[in-house]
Formats: structure tokens, sequence, C-alpha cells
């Protein structure tokens, strides 16, 4: 249990995937301002994030190792990502049309996003067992969606602010992401 | 007259201001001001001081850059109250241009960039101090003491006017004051908690038993009177309901359940006793007068309490299983952080609407019918 | 300056309540003398709004029935609403009617709204009043007809017309009434005054109006800085079904979402009223006025009204006929001229300032505050929010006053709306307690108005739909009923050509016998001859 | 003597506790979303219950729901001057679009007006009546027109078709406002508070 926990916090936390790993950026700051957008954002990348790790995991393991065809980690991870990705896609379309025109280009970006393909590459290193790195992985997409959660809310905060014009919008997203990420790089070391 | 015939009621108010606000839990800061001065000699003093002197002159240059009342923005004493915190944040003898780099950073970006007071997301003081621990954790983790200050032995305090030469020396080192053999004791003490988890906690007891008097000079037993001033402190704070409850009450439980969870006799000299994690580090500082800001806490009482609940536990993990010992800041950026979510998920339930639970059951049950 | 902070600091110790303030009691000026009848001013200005809508339009408001230049008698119905329930008007003494004008705003947010302008004679002929013969023998519906025909309103200062809230309250047959004497405000002492003087009076006028809604049982509320008005209403209570609550005084608690959560520890919703919980509230002024009206059949025409401020040589409560000006109050008070700065009617925490000292007194007028800057002093500058929280403390619709600012001024209308702009009463405890000096009301102000437009005009698109989709089916069924008439144009024309071809045979044929008798004649023989051949 | 955390008793109740509120946060969630989700098939009418219905046709579209149609298919948010700028943001705030200015190309703001028919010049030829999308103008044949202000839209659909050009449009007299979102009504403490804090805060 306390493993468990552990692996979910250093997925989710210490090795955050928007803010200390840098990944998956455009996402991040596509959200928009609008608290129940970035919301959804959330929930559809985390739809994508989760399985498509799950699957890269598996065909890692089972398929590649085995054949020794490491070197085409590459284009299989972006292949099933970017068919997750088609699937939701038309799925949206088809059934709510209102989510896919809020977020049918995020979700079309997320096709070939570094934050899947990074996840598929990094769960590899730390961890040893099969389950435990597909905690970390559920760890780290939930993570990244709560993260975006976060910064929705912190940017809707900003923007109720008077800041000064040269600043206002991304500029002071950005110093507020580097105050974040300083303050998720002090947990550095745990677990 | 005419303009106040437009304006709307009320007509009355309560005379507090801000202003008189800021200056109040500067006024209580004073007792642990004065215990770790009494402690580790002038050189928390000396930074606040200088911490102040950089803040307003930041502040000032900005509001004239932003084309602001400059007086009228000084005069709400935030600007101090940030500084205040910061320099008793910053180890003692630290050299000049650190502080005045936290606290340009602290200001100019944390502060005014988001558009001054009430504005700011994070915690300028905290994350000044943040910025300048990663940036450079050998100064920021040594303490450089007057000698005097030092050997608990020695008769003469650093309260003296050597002791006073030898703080300028450490902040100003272009300054020739320490010409004739005036020494800082450069031994790098990381923080008092690593001494005191040498020692297992308790070093008030410690120094009770060994028969020195409570205020012989031992760095640990000084650090543990410093957070009762600071206790004392933030009692005053409470008793005039400047800031409520919620926030210290439920930090200092969370980090007290936390360390109770993990205590055990043996390895209490790595993760500590709740004790020490109580009067150890800075946790009574933060649970008073840091986490309580209010322009970055969370507002709402259940928000507030879940926000203490966060900076407890972070607090606690960061410092027993982490790699940095000065948890407040890190554990207190990150409830910043998360401070607008909460906001947002446990706002208190209005006068006559349903609350959380009522509104599920009522969805449930709604949707059982359909 | 330390100093001036620690004697603020401990004016704010236990100044903020959970859900409101404590504000300091400022009656006892008003409250030294018994309240006074006022001589009759010799003109009264009764404005003709309903209380019901303030921001009603001019054909929803009550109308006259009695014209320029007539004479009035006293207690003659002067002004009655359209639809039944509606407020009543009536002539507070006799006189000439001189004038139906439109008087200026008396205060910033109110409309300029029509008002009847009575010149009073001196002999008070009034019409005669028949009160019933046993007013217990009445039937509720009875009670309540003769509250409407009184004309009267709540006189707490919503002043919602009492009948209508009464047959309300019976349709949804409310369990509890409320007699609200709570007075929070730190200046108003009417109802206090009314308590001490006329307990009796109100306990009767409780029991009507409970017989009136039907309720199982009744309660008056008063607070517990009024210990005078306590003991006569003890003594008054006596033997009658009616009991007593003393809750303790706190702003706003005079409200009446705020009593019926402390008397029946029940919310009302939010967009609901008491009724809908099965309390109805009503004033203690209100109670007098409708034992007046059942027992002595005489209708409203005057109330109590608290004269203070430090402006005043002789602070009192006087009982004042409706449409009496301000300034004649004032006059009979006496006036400091130097002092007197400027008039607030209503209490200090709700009213509003007078721009016209010649504003009448109306049926919801309950204090005229004449002050000065000592008093009450100039709103300082508004500073930056620090979101201290004291507001949301303080706010007894438990809303977040700080977050409600950010979002009306970033104009995220929708967010303003969920944090609950709507639930808000504008009782100003928010900006009271405020270190930042923030007018938090006239931002609630402002940020309502602007939603009241934007829903207005989202109303009207609405209706414009509907008509435009009215009109297309319209145009759809127009073509529809053009294909018969087509047709019938066609077998018109059908006939039409048949006689065509006929009338062409015709002239063909008379084309032909031409032709041969130009043949006849070119064979020189005599047709006549050929036809007898 | 191991510290209470590492009790494996203690770990299960620890850890069936966070599930069980990590099950409640997502019961929680579900039952939330579902309102939301069961709006999302009737985009087209949301969108058109935003637009301000004056049947104008001055986005390019005959009516309102055409250009709700349009937008739900992608076409651009800011054809709309009657809406204006609250459209507009009402619009990007459903569609979760940025907030653009309005595309000049049809049209400006201006505020809502209403058709008037000089009467004395009208000569009862039915043109109007018949361009009128909301049937706001009554009158017969060789006989004097007029509009049902209330019912009029403003759209100028029926200026010209008139032949003698007797419609007028002039606007519609606005609710008054007493307090401005300055905090305090008058201007002189709006201006105050202006040199207190640089821009103002709402723009």
């Amino acid at each position: 249990m306390a493993t468990l926990f552990s692996t979910i916090i250093a997925a989710a936390l210490v090795n955050n995937l928007a803010l200390v790993q840098l990944l998956g950026v455009s996402t991040f700051f596509s959200a928009s301002r609008q608290f129940s957008a970035a919301a959804e954002l959330a929930l559809l990348s985390f739809l994508v994030l989760f399985p498509a790790a799950c699957i890269n995991l598996l065909l890692q393991a089972l398929v590649l190792e085995p054949l020794n065809l490491e070197f085409l980690r590459l284009f299989l991870f972006v292949a099933v990502s970017a068919g997750i990705t088609g699937l939701l896609a038309r799925q949206l379309v088809s059934v709510f049309p209102l989510l896919a025109r809020r977020h049918i280009r995020a979700v079309l970006l997320m096709c070939s996003n570094s934050a899947v393909i990074g996840l598929s590459f990094l769960q590899g290193s730390s961890l040893s067992s099969l389950p435990m790195k597909l905690v970390y992985s559920f760890g780290a997409a939930a993570g990244f969606s709560m993260s975006l959660l976060l910064f929705a809310a912190l940017r809707q905060r900003i923007d109720q602010g008077s800041s000064p014009a040269a600043l206002r919008g991304i500029p002071l997203y950005l110093i507020s992401a580097g105050i974040a990420s300083m303050a998720l790089l002090g947990f550095a070391g745990l677990v | 007259m005419k303009q106040r015939l437009f304006s709307s009621s009320p007509m009355q108010f309560f005379p507090l201001q801000t202003s008189q606000i800021m200056l109040l839990v500067i006024l209580a800061t004073l007792p642990a001001m004065l215990v770790s001065t009494w402690f580790f000699g002038y050189g928390v003093v000396l930074n606040v001081l200088f911490a102040s002197l950089i803040g307003l002159l930041c502040e000032a240059a900005i509001c004239r850059i932003r084309g602001r009342a400059v007086r009228a923005t000084l005069a709400d004493n935030s600007c101090l109250l940030t500084a205040v915190l910061f320099g008793m944040t910053i180890p003692p003898g630290t050299t000049w241009w650190l502080i005045a780099m936290g606290m340009v950073f602290a200001i100019a970006l944390v502060k005014h960039a988001y558009g001054g007071l009430g504005q700011n997301t994070f915690n300028p003081a905290m994350a000044g101090y943040l910025f300048l621990l990663l940036a450079y954790p050998l100064d920021m983790t040594s303490w450089h003491l007057p000698v005097a200050a030092q050997d608990f032995t020695s008769t003469h305090s650093p309260l003296g006017w050597q002791g006073l030469l030898q703080s300028l020396g450490c902040l100003f080192p272009f300054l020739p004051v320490l010409g004739d053999g005036l020494t800082v004791d450069g031994l790098a003490m990381a923080t008092p908690l690593i001494e005191s988890k040498l020692a297992a906690g308790n070093a008030i007891r410690a120094a009770m038993e060994e028969g020195y008097g409570l205020f012989a000079r031992r760095a640990e037993t000084g650090w543990e009177l410093v957070n009762v001033a600071w206790l004392l402190g933030g009692l005053f704070l409470l008793a005039t309901r400047l800031i409520s409850w919620h926030i210290p009450l439920s930090m200092i439980a969370a980090t007290l359940v936390m360390s109770l969870l993990y205590y055990s006799p043996s390895a209490a000299a790595v993760l500590g006793t709740p004790y020490l994690h109580l009067l150890g580090s800075a946790t009574m500082m933060g649970a008073f007068f840091i986490a309580t800001d209010p322009v970055s806490a969370a507002t709402g009482s259940r928000a507030k309490i879940a926000y203490g609940l966060i900076i407890g536990v972070s607090l606690y993990s960061i410092r027993v299983w982490g790699s940095y010992l000065d948890a407040v800041a890190i554990a207190v950026l990150f409830g910043n952080f998360c401070a607008p979510l909460l906001d947002r998920l446990l706002a208190p339930r209005k006068y006559g609407h349903p609350g959380f639970f009522a509104k599920l059951l009522g969805n449930i049950s709604r949707r059982k019918i359909t | 300056m330390i100093r001036q902070a620690f004697t603020d600091l401990f004016a704010r110790l236990g100044s903020t309540t959970r859900r409101g303030i404590r504000p300091p009691t400022l009656r006892e000026s008003s409250l030294r003398s018994r309240i006074m009848p006022t001589p009759m001013p010799d003109q009264l200005l009764l404005p003709l709004q309903d209380y019901a809508d303030p921001l009603a339009r001019e054909h929803d408001r009550i109308a006259p029935c009695v014209d320029v230049g007539d004479w009035v008698a006293k207690y003659q119905l002067l002004a009655k609403g359209k639809e039944p329930g509606s407020l009543r008007l009536h002539a507070p003494t006799s006189g000439t009617v001189q004038a139906i004008e439109q008087i200026p705003a008396a205060a910033i947010g109110q409309r300029p709204q029509l008002a009847i302008r009575l010149l009073t004679d001196t002999d008070e002929r009034e019409l005669p009043l028949e009160p019933p013969s046993d007013y217990r023998a009445l039937a509720p519906e009875q009670l309540v007809q003769l509250i409407e025909e009184a004309g009267i309103c709540g006189l707490g200062g919503a002043g919602y017309p009492t009948a209508r809230k009464i047959r309300d309250a019976v349709e949804k047959n409310v369990k509890t009434l409320i007699i609200n004497g709570v007075e929070c405000e730190p200046y108003i002492s009417c109802d206090e005054a009314l308590l001490r003087e006329r307990a009796s009076l109100t306990v009767k006028g409780a029991e009507l109006l409970q017989a009136a809604c039907l309720a199982d049982d009744c309660v008056i509320v008063i607070d517990n800085a009024m210990p005078a008005a306590r003991k006569a209403l003890t003594l008054a209570l006596q033997g009658s079904s009616i009991s007593l609550r003393v809750v303790h005084r706190r702003y706003p608690a005079g409200d009446e979402r705020q009593l019926v959560k402390a008397i029946c520890r029940r919310e009302v919703p939010g967009e609901g009223h008491p009724p809908d919980v099965g309390v109805l509230v009503q004033n203690i002024g209100t109670a007098v006025a409708v034992y007046e009206a059942i027992v002595h059949a005489k209708p409203c025409i005057s109330r109590i009204v608290t004269l203070t401020g430090s402006a005043l040589l002789t602070p009192k409560n006087f009982d004042v006929p409706i449409g009496t000006p301000v300034q004649h109050l004032l006059k009979l008070c006496g006036v400091d001229d130097k002092e007197h700065e400027f008039t607030i009617r209503g209490g200090s925490l709700m009213g509003q300032y007078l721009l016209e000292q010649s504003a009448p007194i109306e049926k919801t007028t309950n204090c005229i505050i004449a002050s000065n800057s000592l008093e009450i002093p100039e709103w300082e500058t508004e500073q930056a929010c620090i979101r201290c929280g004291y507001c949301a403390q303080a706010c007894p619709a438990q809303l977040q006053p700080q977050q409600l600012l950010a979002s009306i001024r970033s104009e995220e209308r929708q967010q303003t709306l969920a944090l609950g702009l709507d639930d808000c009463i504008e009782c100003g405890a928010c900006a009271v307690v405020c270190p930042s000096r923030i007018p938090l009301v006239s931002y609630y102000r402002a940020a309502k108005e602007i939603h009241r437009e934007e829903f207005t005009s989202h109303e009207q698109s609405r209706h414009w739909q509907a008509r435009f989709q009215y009109h297309q089916y319209r145009l759809k069924k127009n073509q529809d009923r053009a294909q018969p008439r087509k047709a019938v144009e066609q077998t018109v024309k059908e006939a039409q050509g048949f006689s065509r071809d006929q009338a062409r045979m015709e002239i063909s044929a008379a084309v032909e016998r031409v032709r041969r008798r130009r043949q006849a004649l070119a064979g020189g023989k005599d047709p006549g001859q050929e036809k007898s051949q | 003597m191991i510290p209470l955390a590492e009790n494996f008793f203690f770990q299960l109740l620890a850890g069936s506790l966070l599930l069980g509120s990590l099950l409640l946060a997502i019961a929680w969630s579900v039952v939330a979303t579902r309102k939301r989700l069961q709006e999302q098939r009737f985009l087209v009418d949301r969108i058109n219950s935003i637009l301000p219905q004056t049947q104008c046709g001055r986005c390019g579209h005959p009516g309102c729901r055409p250009y709700a149609r349009a937008i739900a298919t992608g076409e651009a948010i800011n054809r709309c001057p009657p809406g204006g700028d609250s459209t507009i943001r009402l619009l990007a705030l459903l569609l979760n679009e940025a907030r653009v200015p309005l595309d000049p190309a049809h049209g400006e703001i201006e505020p809502a007006r209403v058709a008037v028919i000089r009467e004395a010049e009208c000569i009862g030829c039915t043109k109007c009546i018949v361009a009128c999308p909301v049937d706001a103008i009554i009158g017969a044949a060789k006989r004097m027109h007029t509009v049902i202000a209330s019912e009029c839209t403003g759209c100028d659909l029926c200026i010209e078709p008139c032949p003698v050009d007797c419609i007028d449009l002039v606007e519609r007299d606005a609710a008054p406002r007493y307090w401005s979102l300055s905090g305090l009504a008058s201007p002189a403490a709006t201006a105050n508070r202006e040199a207190l804090d640089g821009e103002p805060c709402h723009d």
C-alpha cells in the first residue's frame, strides 16, 4: 500500500510531467483561462495519456523487447497515441458536439503530444515491475490532469488582477509556472 | 458633499485599516526577533533592516515606473511586512547581495508583476527565500554567527559592540570593520533542525538537565525558544482575530499527526520527534505568519482547513523524505499553488442553497426519478 | 499611529460575529422622549408608488382616483392599483388636491415618481369610520379584505402589500407567524418606541394577523438591546398564546431570512420567500397598523418615524402622517444648521443620502438622520483588496465578497452569478468591516443593474425569436393557402379559353357568309331571287 | 517498535479511506457532469439562444438560426453587430474561443434601435410589412402603416424597400444606470481610484 501510494505521489508530484519535466507544455498552456474548459481538457488528456501509456508499456514489454525491436519504439508510440487520439476525436464529434467544438484542436494536437511519448519513454527508467509501471503511468496522467486543473484556477485568479499590460497573459502564466515548478522542485528526493 | 450624496450605503465603517493590520502583524513578530537576537546576535535585525530598505526602494521604483501613487502604495506597509518575514527567514550573517537579490525577486517578480498588493498568487517572502535556497543552497544553509553566539560557556554576549561589528562584517564583507583580529565563526551549521536531530529533540529539557539556564546560548535551545516566541506572536494575532484559526490549527495538526504516525524511538534520529517537528524548525512561523498571508492563502473556512492540511503534510514529508530541511517555504508555495482550486472546489455553502452532500443526494435521487 | 491602531483593534475585537457584525447602539438619544404627534404641515406629498416593485413602469403604479382641485376628506381613498391586492393610498387629512405631478427622485437609485400634492386645511373633517361590531367574529378572508382596504404595506422597509403577502402565505399554508421587532441598525428606534408604548396593541395586532394567515403559532422576536420594550411586552403577553423570543443583537438580524434561520432553524431557499418554508414575517409597525385597520377600520395614514442625528437638538420618534415633507419634521426637532451637513433616509447602514429636503415620508420610511461629518465620516479612499476575508465572515448570506468583487471587476458575469450575486441582500456588512474601504455595495448594485439589463434583453430576444418563428410559419401557411386559389384561376382560364374557340368559329363562319355574298354579287344575280329559288 | 504508519492494518485502513474518498469524488464528478453531457446535443440551440434574434441578416445568413448552425460548424463568432460585445463574450465562453472584437465587415456596434414610420409621408404601399421579419409593422394597402415599438427588433430590413423613405431608426431609451463599476458612483471618486491603481481593473 505504502509503495503504491508513494509511487503515485512520485509520478504525480515529484516527476510532474508538465511542471517538472516540462513535457506537454503545449497542452498545458493551450488550456484556456475558463475553468470548466480546462477541467474538460484535463479529463480528455487523461483519457489519452493513460491508455496510450499503458498500451505503449505493454507493447514494449511484450513485443519490442522480446524481438529486440526497441529502435522502433518512437514510431510505434506515435502511432499508438495518434490512433487513440483519433478514436477519441471521432467519439467526441459523434456523441458530444459541444465538447468537440470546444476542444477538437487541443485533442488533435495531443496525438503527437510530447507528454504521451515522454511518459512512455520515462516510466521504464526507474521502476522494475510491470504493475508498478502501470501504476506509475496512472499517477503521471492523473498528475498531469491535476496540474492542468490547478493552473487553470490559478490563471483565472491571475487574469482577475490588474497586472501591468506588458506582463498580462502568457508572460505572467510563465512566471507563475516557474514559481510553481520551483515549489515542486522542492519535493525532489521524495521517494 | 455632492460626491457623498451619490455614494451608496453603508455610511459607517469599522476603523481598522489595511496598513494598520500590516503594522500589527509586524508588531507580532517582535518577540521572535528579540529572542533570535538574544541568541544569534544582531544578524537577524540587520537582515530585516537591510531587506526593508531594499524592498521599499524596489517598490518605490516600480510604482514610479507603473505611474502609481508611490506614497499611497508604500503607506500600506505590506512591503515592510514582506521584508520583515523575509529577513527573519534568511540565516543571519548572509552577505548583502543575496538579501538584495531575494528581496528584488520577491517584490518585483512575485508581487508587482501580478499587479501589486492583493493580486499576487504566491507569497513573496517565501518565493524569494525558495529562489535563494535553490540557487545558493550552501549560502542559505550556513550560519555565520559571532563567536560569542557559538560557545555558550563564554561570558561576553554577542550583543556587545564586537558582535554588532561582526554581524555588520558578515552582511557587508567589503566593510573594513573586520580588521584587527575580529573573527566571524564561519562554522556552517546547516540548520538548527540538523543540530537538534543529533540531539534527538527537546533541547530545552536537555539544557535544563545539563544545568545551563534556559537562556544559555545554545543554537538548538535558541531555536526552540524562537519558535515559542513565534507561537506567542501567533496567539496575539489569533486573540485579536486578525487571522482566523483555521489555517494555523489545521497545519499544526497535520504536522503533529504525521509525526505521530511515523514516530518510533528507534528511528527518532532520522524521522525526528513530534516535539522537534513542532518546535524544531520554522513550523510556528509558517503556521501563524506565512501560511496565513491572506493574499496568497485560500479563503473560506473549508478551503482554509484543506489548505492548512496540505501544507502540514507536505511540510512533514519534505522534511523527512525530501532533500530540503527548511521545508516551510516549499510547502507554503505548494499550498499557494493549490489555493485557487481549493477556493473553487470548497467554496462555502451559500445561505438557502444546498450544500455538497445535499446536492449529491439530490442529483442521485433526481437521476433515479428520471 | 500604533496607539491609534490598537484602539481601532479593540474596536474590531468582537465587531465581526459569525454571519453579521455588531455595530454600536445609538438609540438612546431618540428614545428619551415619548412618541410625539406631528402638527399637520400645510401641504402633503403623497407618492403613488406600488412598493411591490420599485422599478415598476408607469402603468403599474397605483393610479389616482381623485382629480386636481377635488376636496378630499380625511381617510378618503386617493389612489388604488388595478389588480386586486395592490396598495391603496388614503388622505391623511382633509384638504384639496393641488396637483398630481412628477416629483424628483429623493435619493440616488430611485426614479422620479408621480405624487399627489395635498393642500391641507385646518379643520380635519373626516369620513365616518364604520368599525365592525365584533371583529373576533370576522372570517380570515374578511380580515384580509379589511387589511387590503386599509392599504397596509410592510412598514419594516420592504413595503410589500400586506394583504397580498397574507394571501400568498395562506396559499402555502404557513405554520408560523413571526412578528419582527428586531432592530439591528444603529440609529433606528421606531419599533422599540412602539413596543414600549403600544405593546398591547402590537399583541392584539399579532393575534389578528395570526387569525388572518391561519398560522398555528405566532412568535414576537425582539433583540436583547431593548430591555424596556421587553418588560412591556412580557406584561402585554400575559394570558396570550403568543410567545416571545429574544435574539442576540447583530446586524442584520432583522432581515427576514436571518430571522427565519434564527427562530425556525430553517433556511429560506435562494430564490424563494419565507412562506416557502411555512413562515410569514411581519413587522411590529405592520401589526399595530393591522389592529387599527380591523378594530377601528382606520386606514394606514401615518407611521412612526425616528428622527435622530447629531444635528438635531431634540431627537424624537414621531407619529408622522404619510407624505409629510422631511424638512417639516427636521424643523420640529430643531436643526442646528451649522452642524447639519446632510440628511439620511433610513438607517446609517442601509439608508440613502437624501437629495431633496422636500422629499416626503413614505410608508416605508422608518428613520431620518440629520448629521455631520464628525458623526458619520466621509468614506475613505478605496485601497487594494487583500482578501482578508473579514467580509466573508460578516456576510449574512454566506457569500464571498472578495471573490465577488474580483469577478465583478473583471466582468465575468457567469462567475459572478455562480458566486451568488442574486443572493446578496445589500446589507453592507461586508463594506462596514472592509479594512481597505472598498464600497462593495455600490459594486454589487452596478453589477446587478448590468445583469438586469442583460436578462431583459435576453427575454426580449427570446420573444423576437418566437415572433420570427411565427412569421415563417405564417408565410408557409399563406403559400399553402395559395395553392387552391391557383387551381381556381386555372379552371377559370380554361373556361375562358373554351368560349374563345367558339368565338373564333363564329367569326370564321361570319367571314364565310360575307365571302359567299361577294361571290354572288360578282355573278350579277339578285340574291333575293337566289334565295327564293 | 515500528511507527504506526508502518503497521499493516493502519495502511489497510488509510488505503481504504483514500480509495473511498476517491470513489466518492468520482461519483460526484459523474453526477455533476451528467447534466452538462445531456446539454451537449443541443449545440445549435444553445448558440441560437445567445444570438440577439434581431433576424437582421447582417452576418450574411438569413436569420439568426442559420448563423448559429454555421457557428456550430466552425464559423467565426464575431459577425453579429446587434449582439455586440456581450454576445461575442458569451459565445467565446460557450465555445471556448478567444474574445475577438466585432468584425467591421459586418457593421459596427450601435445602441438598440427601433423603427419609426413618419406617418404623414407613408403612402401605404405594403412593402415594409412584407419585409419585416417579426411582423412588427401593421397597416393595410393604401392605408397608413405604423410600427409596434415593443416588437421591433431594429433590424433595418424595412428601410430599403420603402419607396418614399419614410422610415427612420431611432435609439431605444435604455434603462437608467445609477451605479458605476468603479465603486463610488461619482466621477470624482472614480478619478481618485484611477490615480490610486494605474489602469482601471476592469477592461
